[in-house]
């Protein structure tokens, strides 16, 4: 079975109170918002955060995606509040 | 070249590099991001800066600055280009940012310097976490940074597009 | 600060002196230009640049460029600001020029430079004659410097202005 | 009675072969464009260069000016081509 690595960064991380894990893809979740709807499901409301698109942006292995974005289940998925370098 | 580190940069070091492997270059633009001592905060006072924290996402970090410049090299002529971001823990009036492009004409090193510096800003995963002397905040993306990135937009430069609002599907 | 002088410049000590005078800078954008080795040439060919002459005109070059640095003043943040040109004779991959502004923003840095740049190309009395393994010629006004100072164009702007096509009165 | 100081630079210079000079003014001339066209008369055809507005850029007391700018006679008037700096 494939397994899937969850990252959370900055204040996203310190809201969820989790910087990441790894997970088993269930057979129902095919793609990003599949697989939010998911963690909100297994960790409770205080996740539904990472539903707010204007707030939270992901990376499939390292490269920005939309939540309609396919997962195969060995990906590296992260989770984080909009960039503020420079 | 890319660079991701913690500790401090020589602007002097970087500009010999430059010259050194831009064979026919008439023109050298740089910038220089430096931790300002009094920052911004929601509350309209101003507060000086004890720290700044950069956490950053390892691995996407240099795909991300390697993805933008490349898309400079696309769009203008850029013979030499360094681009240094720090992380960790910086003080006031410390460096953070260092983009140097040389060019063989200045109207192409000014707009690829100033373009990676706009991507950078709001694409390349770094994240600014403020101590300050009324408390710890995670410093916000300015809208002034996401307009920044409008008067660049072209084709190419979709290519490094932000994440869409979602169309099931 | 203006300088115009026939000796080389450091640009990690215009960088400092930029650093120490602007007290809240959180953004420094520099220009250097350079002698290029191989010029563009009238006859599309491309011969070695064995020396470059820049001519001034004392007292002129001053002022100007004095004009030049007070209306990047007037249009954008501009915190410190360090203009250098060289004259008399230049060898290939020499420096010529040198604009350094610190600003609070990035935008205001990059903008403040390049206008300045813009503006001394076309605005400010030098003039070049180089010497190549086919000759010795005077460079002549691109099309492209003029061009450039059109996307600045505003009342301000107006001041600095070229001579005007005749108008008997 | 008041007097002019005249400046050439650059190819200008070369092709008049004259890197300037004093003048009294004329009474009759009271602008640029009369300096320019007076000059010529002294100097012979080859100064009909100057009267080029759009090769010949004039500065007086070293600002840029158009030929139709107001001369007193104390000036310092500057001819030159077009400026390549940087």
């Amino acid at each position: 079975m494939t397994t899937l690595t969850i990252n959370f960064f900055a204040s996203l991380r310190e809201e969820l109170g989790a910087s990441g894990e790894t997970l088993p893809l269930p057979e129902q979740v095919t793609n990003v918002a599949q697989l939010v709807d998911y963690l909100v499901s297994l960790r409770g409301e205080r996740w539904a955060a990472l539903q707010d698109n204007s707030r939270v942006l992901v990376a499939v292995d390292h490269t920005i995606v939309p939540r309609s974005h396919a997962l195969r289940g060995d990906e590296e998925v992260a989770f984080f509040p909009p960039m503020t370098g420079g | 070249m890319i660079l991701v580190q913690t500790q401090d940069f020589d602007i002097a070091e970087q500009y010999r590099s430059l010259r050194e492997e831009a064979a026919n270059a008439g023109a050298i633009a740089t910038f220089t991001g430096l931790v300002r001592e009094f920052y911004e905060h929601n509350s309209g006072s101003e507060p000086r800066v004890e720290a700044l924290f950069l956490e950053h996402y390892p691995g996407m970090t240099e795909k991300a600055l390697a993805d933008i410049e490349a898309q400079a090299r696309a769009r203008w002529d850029v013979q030499a280009c360094r681009v240094i971001h720090r992380v960790g823990e910086l003080r006031g009036g410390d460096q953070i940012v260092y983009v140097g492009v040389a060019s063989t004409h200045r109207g192409d090193a000014f707009a690829a310097a100033e373009f990676i510096m706009d991507y950078l800003k709001s694409r390349a995963p770094f994240w600014k976490r403020q101590s300050t002397t009324v408390g710890a905040q995670w410093i916000e993306s300015r809208a002034a940074d996401e307009a920044a990135l409008e008067r660049w937009a072209t084709k190419e430069s979709d290519k490094i597009s932000k994440s869409e609002p979602d169309v099931p599907h």
